[in-house]
């Protein structure tokens, strides 16, 4: 075995076991490496998704945050297993970061019974209540309010955790967004916002939505402590993640960071995308989270073009396996429709 | 009266004569509420109170006055103008555990909040494969006849009641009002209770002691054998008034408080229908599209050939509610037309 | 066929097989929204539509493509997602003079707006005494069908149904998408237009220069005579396609489209029943208080003794419309279940 | 005559052609003394108000702004007769400082078809089209993005009118204020927003509604000129709207003024006001911009005690008069309910 070789093991090893810990719901990913390697999968995932759609074995509305995520990785993986998250119909990123299994989600996308919402949620509405993953809410801004809510029973209950949500630019011209942002810094309560500013809401960009397209400088007008993060760099945003949740933690108050970032696809499969310069997209592409953050730990010798190789081969079985599983996992059984609905609905017990 | 609900009469606003029960205790509405409230913020410390003015102020109609001074900010929690957000982290917290009692000030408002309650409340269950649950009360005032003019006089019950996976209740005696609340919070899923505005100051007497009441099932609160009113909240007084008016004029008229407005309690309402083979739906609402109509319908699909004449409705007047007197008693459904359809249904019969 | 609606016959997502009149184009819902569009406002320059991604981006379902070219920016708004506050902005422009075409992009998000439109749009006319008018025309998509879950899959017209002082359309032909735009827009009062999701690539043929259709009535869109089948929107095509296969079954099934859902109109649908003496109710809403409802609670009102079996409804099973396929077709109304339900009404003859 | 009458009978005389031209819809109440007996008449009007609320003449609910009529004098009588009103329940003082006559707002109060409303509204819901003023809403902020859709009109067809929408402290925490000033920033609408902020939302202060306290600061994170002013002077609101005019019409952008005042009175007959401290309302009582003014303008000689006596005569008349006729007039036919539904109801011809 060669040095680099060893090296690479090494790298690989580590990200493997990041890989391990967020799959248990933890957040492990802190080393570059694993950073990288979490990007990659959900790249690599998320372009599968955009295949599968195409043979219509994905349905429905699928948005992508292909570009987007050094957000993702950032933000989530440096969120502890106690605190929660709320996101939108864009979360598949943040569901893989935050450990749902890649299994659970693929076939969620299949409308199978074995999905993380038994079928019944799709691409938009990813749950999983035992890792504290709220959804996956498609309404824009529809979920703030259940963060804040979600973090006020934290704060009457002396919990520690902190509920991360994430949201677009797009929302915060929500007057939900409005609201929920003076409740949690009126109230105090550990709720941490993090705006995804890609610079479009659909077809509509950030000069035309907003008199004034400084979000933090917005959000800070509520009296939260309010951070512009560059959202293409992973261990930036990571950093001030981390940082955010400690002040967060340590004050008992409201967080907000702008994440600074752009989305390589259109909005959704069914956009066709006539808003945009492609010129401005080739210009956001320039700096991608992944082959920049690549070759930077290549260059350090952090990582080896073997180890990405490796990568993608796992990333690759992994995906392979959740799509096979996903294909071959049944259909929830049609009698079982109004189960769920509530506690006591037939088939159901008590959830609670 | 029901066997399943309990001893105190209605009475709208003036003192039961009948004599009460010796351990009964003279009470309103309004305080029968805030009992509720006390009781359940006593026996589990996971309940808290909040919306607009609940705790300073004391509640708009005062239901929870007294409650900030011996609960504390912390769960008698006054909120800002914002329903949209503290309706939302009403759910949210009933999602982490909490059972939170959220009070939107009036329907009239609460429109403000309703893609929270349809979108998160009423979905999340089922949404996300039953992981999740919200043990949220929703409380609200309804209801015009106070002069407050259109946009304050709102009957929107029937649109809650459209949602699947919301209860649904409208207290309309110092029973329910005193005894909703509890098996309300018991209940894993989000329970929506409507006040009927007029009610507030109705009084009468209540065991020191009451139980919950149940949620699940409508009240036959007059017996009768020639036609059935179905009623619910601010209209059942005015059923119970019209059934005195028909019984003086010979019509025997039975009297059904809905209750429990989802799921609807079919039911009862049918053996009602069984008995006397005519039906007459109040219901404050304007008509197109009121629960009446559901109401209507149901017993149609359910019991066509027991029906001697079709269901007659009373609703509102299809008109945004006027502030002056004599045309918002138009607008609303009043006794005397209630007596009217009675009597068109038993007639129709002949 | 009605006389009171155009040429095209109703087909989904297919050329239409019968041979187009001489000066017919093809055309589809989509393009003929387009050409609504188009047509009002180069006749009118108080007419400007709004909504978010009305401009840039063409439209969410592409309604608008190439109006933002012709028109600029002043009359093709691109908003930001503020439902609220652009609705309102509707408002206030009509009360001023314009002739604002709202978009809310689909009924799902239009609750953040209702409170705008209940107690703005459809009250100001009435509680100012008749002094101020808001000619506005609010166009939403609406319905299930394309495996968008929960919350991109409401049918909420029998809520603004339910709204005084509101006009509500609900297109379901190439003739009513291309027709209906104009004669709502001489309205000095608001109106809604809903759109279902699955019409939009409906194809056929118009006429190069049609006119406005009337915003009136009901449409018979098929006669029969054993059975009245009532449907608009999303579920006329399903209704249709039933009547076809009841038409197979020795069953003579009249097709009415209801079209406009407020205010109903009564008397198309009494002239089918006294016609058929049985009617089937569809609607793609939650069936508990859903308009189909009101449909019933009406005729047997107004037709009691018409009717030989009671009104049977098909609506939606009573839970958030599930993503998976196979879910999501059990929760709403389909063919077959029409078919049994005007079996079960004709059978119920017997 | 003494040179005193003389003086004084000028300034009444100019108070009182003030008030017709007020009464006629146009804002001519631009001296001291004007300003003065302008006030006067609003604070006399809603003190019978109480009254005939105690009498039962005047039912519903009934906001009075006792100790806020400087806001609207100051306010409303700055517009011109083009502009536009958008206010709330709490509006008598911007109805009658519009010009709309005191006999139709009374006659409204009493139910009566007389009415400003046809005694469909209620002192709720003032309305007089005629003069550009747009209610009387009581859905608290609900009248903001219809203020924003009047602007919007008179932005596309080039008209110079403002529109002048009032709301309160409390309103500013409701979504529809921040998407209304998103929207009127971003599009450039002429719209004045006028903050009535009294400190309380009903029972709930100011501390308790908003995390950040300071409107104005918070206006401005919108990007719109925004100016606190205090409210209790009315010549400091007068000039400072009269500046914000100006500056709305030679931009085409909104402006938001926080005019810092107090209701005297409680939020409503119905409110038993537990919750503000005696000595804070005795406080704020000492800045009644009422008798501050008239004592000045008297020391100054602009007006005399005499002047005074005399508008109080004259108001007096004025309010006995609208009583009276209120009291005379007659009720809307019941069988004219459903009139003014649509247009095309019954009786009722197209009214655009
Ligand atoms: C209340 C609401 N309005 C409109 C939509 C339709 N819609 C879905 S995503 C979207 C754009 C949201 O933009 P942003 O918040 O920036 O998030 P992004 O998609 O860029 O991640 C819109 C308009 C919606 N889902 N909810
Ligand atoms: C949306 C809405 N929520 C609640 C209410 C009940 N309400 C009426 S006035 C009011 C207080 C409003 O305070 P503010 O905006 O400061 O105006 P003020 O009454 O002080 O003039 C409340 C809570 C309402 N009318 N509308
Ligand atoms: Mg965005
Ligand atoms: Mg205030």
């Amino acid at each position: 075995m060669t040095a680099t070789e060893q090296r690479s093991g090494t790298a690989t090893e580590r990200a493997a076991a990041d890989t391990t810990e967020q799959a248990t719901g933890t957040s492990g990913a802190d080393t570059p490496a694993g950073l990288l390697r979490a990007m990659l999968r959900i790249r690599r995932f998320e372009e599968k998704c955009a295949e599968l759609y195409s043979a219509t074995k994905i349905r429905g509305f699928l948005h992508l945050c292909i570009g987007e995520e050094a957000v993702a990785v950032g933000v989530v993986g440096a969120l502890a297993a106690e605190d929660a998250v709320v996101s939108t119909y864009r979360e598949h990123g943040h569901a893989l970061a935050r450990g749902v299994p890649m299994t659970a989600i693929m076939a969620e996308m299949f409308g199978r019974s074995t999905g993380c919402s038994g079928g019944r949620g799709g691409s938009m509405h990813l749950f999983d209540a035992g890792r504290r993953f709220y959804g996956g809410n498609a309404i824009v801004a529809g979920g703030l309010p259940v963060a804040v809510g979600l973090a006020l029973a934290d704060h009457l209950t002396g919990s520690p955790a902190v509920t991360a949500c994430l949201f677009g630019d797009g929302a915060f011209a929500e007057g939900e967004w409005h609201e929920s942002a003076n409740l949690a810094a009126l109230w105090h309560l550990p709720v941490l916002f993090c705006c995804e500013n890609n610079r479009y809401a659909m077809g509509t960009s950030l000069a035309r939505e907003h008199a004034q397209t400084d979000l933090a400088a917005r959000a800070a007008s509520y009296g939260m402590v309010s951070w512009a993060v560059d959202g293409m760099d992973v261990t930036q945003v990571r950093e001030a993640t981390t940082k955010a949740l400690a002040y967060v933690r340590d004050s008992g108050q409201p967080c907000f960071l702008e994440l600074r970032t752009y989305r390589f696809r259109a909005h959704s499969m069914y956009d066709p995308d006539r808003y945009r310069d492609p010129a401005e997209i080739e210009q956001w592409k320039r700096s991608d989270p992944i082959p920049a953050l690549t070759e930077q730990l290549v260059q350090r010798g952090q990582v080896t073009t073997a180890d990405v190789e490796q990568w993608e081969r796992e990333i690759g079985q992994e995906i392979a396996a959740a799509v096979a599983a996903a294909d071959a996992a049944p259909l929830e059984p049609v009698e079982d429709l109004t189960r769920h609905l509530t506690s006591t609905g037939p088939g159901e017990g008590s959830a609670s | 009266m029901s066997p399943r609900t309990a001893t105190a009469t209605h009475r709208r606003g003036r003192k039961a004569s009948a004599p009460p029960a010796p351990t009964a205790t003279a009470t309103t509405y309004r305080e029968a509420l805030r009992e509720a409230h006390r009781e359940a913020m006593r026996r589990d410390p996971r309940v808290f109170l909040m919306g607009e003015d609940v705790g300073r102020y004391g509640g708009a109609f005062a239901v929870s006055l007294g409650l900030l001074e011996e609960f504390g900010e912390d769960r008698v929690r006054d909120t800002p103008l914002s329903e949209a957000a503290f309706t939302g982290a009403g759910i949210g917290a009933a999602m982490r555990g909490m059972r939170p009692v959220v009070e939107i000030m009036t329907v009239n408002f609460s429109l403000l909040a309703l893609d929270q309650v349809l979108n998160n409340a009423a979905t999340l269950r089922h949404m996300s494969g039953g992981q999740l649950s919200v043990p949220l009360v929703i409380r609200m005032t309804t209801g015009a006849g106070r002069q407050l003019a259109a946009q304050h006089s709102h009957s929107l019950e029937g649109w809650y009641a459209h949602i699947p996976g919301l209860r649904v209740l409208a207290p309309a005696t110092l029973e329910d009002a005193r005894g909703m609340l509890w098996p309300a919070l018991q209940d894993p899923d989000p329970v929506v209770i409507f006040e009927h505005g007029s009610l507030y100051n109705l009084s009468g007497h209540l065991p020191a002691d009451p139980g919950p009441v149940d949620i699940e099932r409508a009240a036959v609160r007059r017996s009768g054998t020639d036609v059935t009113l179905v009623a619910f909240g601010g209209t059942l007084g005015k059923a119970l008034t019209a059934a005195e008016s028909l019984a003086a004029q010979g019509i025997s008229a039975e009297v059904v408080d809905l209750r429990v407005l989802r799921p609807l309690d079919d039911a009862t309402i049918l053996e009602s229908v069984a008995r006397t083979h005519r039906l007459v739906v109040v219901d404050e609402a304007w008509r197109t599209g009121s629960l009446a109509a559901e109401v209507s319908a149901r017993v149609a699909e359910q019991a066509f050939f027991e029906l001697d004449a079709h269901v007659e409705r009373v609703g509102a007047v299809e008109v945004p509610v006027p502030y002056a007197q004599h045309l918002e008693e138009a607008t609303l459904p009043q006794v005397p037309g209630i007596v009217e359809a009675a009597r068109r249904a038993v007639g129709e019969d002949g």
